[in-house]
């Protein structure tokens, strides 16, 4: 892999170049609530030490809302228009590793069969510059699903902080290399040993359970009551859903725009909220809030697993630090694995 | 670009409209655009996505036959904000629709093999469009058998088709509405369609049975198919789970390793024994 | 030169059907005149106006909105007066707080004898809406839901 | 500590209550979260201490609880307070319910957070029921409560001196984050209706969408439908991942029913309801 050395200052130059150059860069905002658009060099916040955001920045590949036809009326007629959808440039600029991998992930669901377009516009042209995580936390477990601090699976051009003052800079992808090209003036020659010791030199954290381990004992073990302990204390609040970087899950509603036209939304929507399967006879196939923990886990660490062959879960630990009643998905699966 | 907007519904008006019970309706649909008219084609047990702008989207499954392409037929029951919104519609207007989306009844398989359909209530919407499916190509199968229960009489649906059926020598129909439904001059069954299943004792050898209604119905029909000697394999039905997109993306149809919008929504008991039950 | 276009606003104002309504009928046909930018909505009685009325009013573009129903002591169902001044009381405040000014909100009583109040209220709210200028909050971020074609 | 324990044991096992709700430890000591003994077993995983945020008279009103006959409930004075609401809303019957009263030294804000006069939550700050108004047992000794600036009455000040358009200002900046997840809603011990009227669709009074309309729609709604009934406890700040400060827009409503109607939520079992009753000598002078 290629190796190059960027300063502080020059990731400063970088990022404006790139913003004139009609680059949307996103990082992660400074009160690390949830990711922004950067408007210049002074919103940068490339930290190896920060806590994970509490809102990942999937918003910007899958919008929270977003319109997906606009329709008119006329007399008895209805005009459908299609949203401009143009092709976004999108960078996202110190993504640690646990979402980095956010839209590889996602992208299996919206393409499989079907291609969601939506996804894709912004996806497909998105470049992730990761960066090495030296933050950890008890909620952290991003080797349990096959990650690691240090990894730069799913980025294309991946940091690491050398210094206070310099970051080397890993040319990660075939996209990496183009997206990086024109900016060559900032980078200067790299030595591989140097980022190599201090990437060696950062924890993992500890290991909770195997994925496989558990997928094979939700097989089994459909009905457990494990799940309904879960249940007994979840509020049934989308936070984790909302927070997480790979979950996708949708509602389609309608909106008015004025009197004679509107236009079709989808919006996020979580399997925690009871109305989420409810059919329209009233009866419901995840009635309770067990069951709908248990879809939870499930979809994230079988079905998901079983269908499109990845995991969906990044062990960012969002879910665990935000949820307002302590439920640590990290701990029910580990203890699913001890039970496994 | 990477591919056109599958969220955009095709334009359909509406050409017909009977009123099957007091809440329940059948739409006759066509393509407004003569192309999309032409290149549309879907086969039996598949559904769609029905939309009324401004109120939203509602998923039904295709009540026509595919042997009858120039037009779709769809039946639905006044529950919601959507179907409230679609009851309110006349003959001429507009609906968006979506599809077809699913898998579909193995119709190529079935032939030449004896088929027996048994549904309760709006269930046989979706088995209507394998029966004509059958009967428009009546000498490819053996024999039919139809077993459809209501509560009452005044819940069945497709009433003159019911009758059409009946009439027909070369299928047998047996219609039943459970006990205090009938009415005075009922000329069929009284009783739960899983009793009825067992009087009528359709035989199980080289059979297909296609299943669909309440869930409660089929829970008590299985067993009852089961031990008149159906293979887990011939028993086939149809799950309606909640759906927004009908394209495997919203998650809302995911049932264990299925999303029943795409792999669905057509099973066989075998298929359905292996999921969770949360449908 | 063009003249600028006089603003005319839009009002919405939720009636009762027992008072209100039937003095706003009152007014009409004793042929007094009141201004034509206010749209009545009539209500069952002024403890049916639910606080989202109000908010969707705005939403839609409302400038203002006016509230009338029966004095107190003359609700056709008793109480229902008492209940929703109490409920503005504590609306008003909110309404502020968020950021909505609420001067745009004007409530009165006005039984089914008083055609000519009716008149007077109408005239003052539409005068008052009038020098408070057009609400743009709402329409800054309804500019997202225009049709992009 | 083990005083709880016991207290929690012995109802358990004298069969006064099927259930307890209380708080164990979570995933670090210096979290914990809800938990439903069942069992003398489990009673002897309860904790209390300064961590214990949580409001669970949230539980109170869940079927299945209520369905096991009597409830047990670790409450603190503000979690009492809560109980005291949903008694005069009729959601809970008083004698259906075991208050293990805890005498309360103050909580953290944020879980997660060591104690101390920096992290003290909002709403110990002045604390009128730091021994509940209401128990059936009440267990602790009071000490001496950390005090800091109350920050968030500082911006409310500061917003009250702003003008209508710089609110809206700022109040769009915030709502702009917000997610819907409603985690604002699902914490909130008084938000125990079976159907919101956000998940209602006919007619659709507040836009599901989570655009800045949708938004204020939304939060606007919740704020006033707990006008009266917000005693304060402020989960629903807590439980925002995009921390929107919620609560200034409950305590302006707690202030302006103190201030209008000298009310105050979950005070009293005599008092009735805010807005379910009223007065002939209401302020009117708004009306024409």
């Amino acid at each position: 892999m290629e190796e190059k050395i960027i300063s502080l200052d020059n990731l400063s130059f970088f990022v404006n170049d790139l913003i004139k150059d009609n680059h949307i860069v996103i990082g992660q905002d400074s009160k690390e609530i949830n990711w922004k658009r950067i408007t210049g060099a002074k919103d940068i916040v490339v930290n190896s030490k920060n806590i994970p955001s509490n809102i990942s920045y999937k918003e910007f590949v899958f919008a929270k809302t977003e319109p997906i036809i606009y329709y008119k009326n006329k007399k008895d007629e209805f005009d459908i228009v299609e949203p401009a959808l143009p092709r976004q440039k999108l960078v996202f600029l110190g993504a640690k590793p646990c979402d980095a991998r956010s839209i590889e992930i996602m992208s299996k669901v919206f393409n499989w069969d079907y291609k969601d377009k939506f996804f894709n516009e912004r996806a497909e042209g998105s470049i992730v510059i990761g960066v090495a995580c030296n933050y950890q936390d008890k909620f952290c477990f991003c080797t349990s699903v096959g990650l690691s601090p240090v990894t730069e699976k799913g980025s294309d051009l991946f940091l690491v902080p050398l210094d206070e003052k310099n970051f080397a800079l890993q040319i990660v992808t075939e996209r990496g290399k183009e997206f990086i090209q024109p900016y060559q003036k900032y980078l200067s020659d790299g030595n591989q040993a140097k980022s190599k010791e201090i990437l060696s030199k950062i924890k993992n954290p500890e290991k909770r359970f195997e994925t496989s381990k558990v997928s094979e004992w939700l097989t089994n073990n459909f009905e457990h009551k494990i799940f309904d302990n879960v249940g007994d204390i979840c509020v049934g609040c989308g936070q984790c859903a909302f927070a997480c970087p790979v979950c996708h899950c949708f509602d389609i509603v309608d909106e008015e725009c004025d009197y004679s036209s509107g236009r079709r939304m989808k919006n996020w929507d979580a399997c925690q909220f009871g109305l989420f399967t409810l059919h329209g006879s009233g009866h419901n196939p995840r009635e309770t809030q067990g069951k709908r923990y248990r879809q939870r886990i499930a979809h994230k660490f079988k079905y998901y697993q079983d269908k499109f062959d990845e995991v969906l879960c990044t062990g960012c630990g969002r879910c665990s630090r935000g949820c307002p009643v302590g439920i640590d998905i990290a701990e029910v699966v580990a203890e699913i694995n001890s039970l496994a | 670009m990477s591919g056109s907007n599958i969220y955009k519904p095709e334009m359909m008006e509406i050409t017909d409209i009977v009123q099957e019970t007091s809440d329940t309706k059948t739409f006759r649909l066509k393509f407004k655009n003569e192309s999309t008219a032409k290149s549309f084609s879907f086969k039996a047990g598949q559904f769609g996505e029905y939309g009324v702008f401004g109120e939203g989207e509602s998923t039904f499954c295709i009540a026509s036959s595919p042997t009858r392409s120039e037009y779709i037929e769809c039946s639905f029951k006044q529950i919601g904000k959507v179907t409230t919104a679609l009851t309110r519609l006349r003959v001429g207007d507009s609906v968006g629709f979506r599809g077809p989306y699913g898998n579909y009844f193995p119709v190529e398989e079935m032939k030449g093999k004896n088929v027996v359909f048994i549904a309760g209530g709006i269930g046989l919407a979706p088995v209507r469009c394998v029966i004509w499916n059958t009967l428009d190509l009546r000498n490819d199968f053996k024999d039919v058998t139809i077993i459809y229960g209501a509560r009452s009489f005044n819940d069945l649906v497709y009433k003159r088709e019911l009758k059409e059926w009946k009439e027909r020598k070369d299928i047998k129909t047996v219609v039943t509405v459970d006990p205090g439904g009938e009415v005075p001059d009922w000329d069929g069954e009284i009783g739960f369609v899983p009793a009825i299943v067992e009087k009528v004792a359709p035989k199980a050898e080289n059979t297909v049975a296609i299943v669909c209604g309440p869930p409660i119905m089929i829970k008590f029909t299985i067993p009852v198919l089961q031990k008149l000697g159906f293979a887990e394999e011939n028993i086939i039905t149809t799950l309606e789970n909640r759906m927004k997109c009908g394209l495997g993306k919203c998650g809302r149809c995911n049932v264990g390793n299925v999303y029943v919008c795409k792999d669905g929504p057509v099973f066989t008991y075998a298929q359905m024994k292996e999921l969770p039950q949360e449908y | 030169m063009e003249e600028e276009k006089q603003f005319e606003p839009k009002i919405a104002a939720f009636v009762c059907n027992w008072c209100t309504y039937t003095g706003a009928d009152l007014a009409g046909t004793s042929r007094l005149k009141y201004s034509a930018d206010i749209k009545m909505i009539r209500v069952p009685c002024t403890g049916r106006i639910d606080p989202v009325f109000l908010i969707k009013a705005f939403e839609k573009g409302a400038d203002g909105v006016l509230i009338s129903g029966c004095h107190p002591n003359d609700c056709h169902y008793n109480t229902g007066n008492f209940h929703a001044r109490r409920r503005w009381i504590l609306f008003r405040q909110l309404l502020d707080f968020v950021g909505i000014d609420s001067s745009r909100v004007h409530f009165s009583w006005v039984s089914a004898s008083e055609g000519k109040k009716f008149v007077d209220v109408v005239t003052e709210v539409v005068n008052k809406v009038k020098e408070k200028g057009p609400f743009t909050r709402y329409a800054k971020i309804n500019k997202e839901f225009v049709i992009h074609e | 500590m083990n005083e709880l324990r016991a207290k929690a044991k012995e109802l358990l096992t004298n069969g006064t209550v099927k259930v307890v709700i209380g708080y164990i430890e979570s995933t670090t000591p210096d979290r914990t979260k809800p938990f439903i003994a069942r069992t003398a077993e489990d009673a002897e995983k309860l904790v209390f201490n300064k961590y214990c945020v949580n409001n669970l008279a949230l539980y109170l009103t869940r079927k299945e609880f209520r369905r096991t006959g009597v409830v047990g409930i670790v409450a603190k004075g503000c979690d009492v307070k809560a109980i005291v609401q949903l008694i005069q809303e009729n959601q809970v019957n008083k004698d259906d319910v075991y208050i293990i009263g805890m005498n309360c030294n103050g909580v953290v804000s944020e879980l997660g957070q060591d104690f101390s006069a920096e992290t003290i939550a909002t709403k110990c700050l002045n604390c009128s029921v730091r021994t509940p108004l209401l128990y059936h047992t009440l267990l602790g000794t009071l000490e001496d409560l950390p005090k800091r600036e109350d920050k968030n009455f500082v911006l409310m000040q500061k917003l009250d001196a702003m003008s209508a358009g710089e609110r809206w200002d700022f109040w769009e900046d915030e709502f702009e984050r917000c997610v819907k997840c409603y985690a604002c809603r699902q914490a909130c011990p008084l938000c125990y209706c079976e159907r919101c009227i956000a998940d209602k669709t006919v007619p659709r009074w507040i836009e599901s969408s989570a655009h800045t309309r949708g938004n204020f729609s939304w939060n606007i709604i919740r704020a006033f439908h707990l006008a009266g009934r917000c005693i304060g406890c402020n989960e629903c700040e807590r439980a925002c991942p995009a921390e929107i400060p919620l609560s200034l827009l409950n305590r302006k409503m707690g202030m302006v029913a103190k201030k209008e109607f000298d009310f105050v939520a979950g005070m009293g079992l005599d008092t009735p309801t805010l807005v379910g009753t009223y007065n002939l000598n209401d302020n009117e002078d708004f009306i024409k």
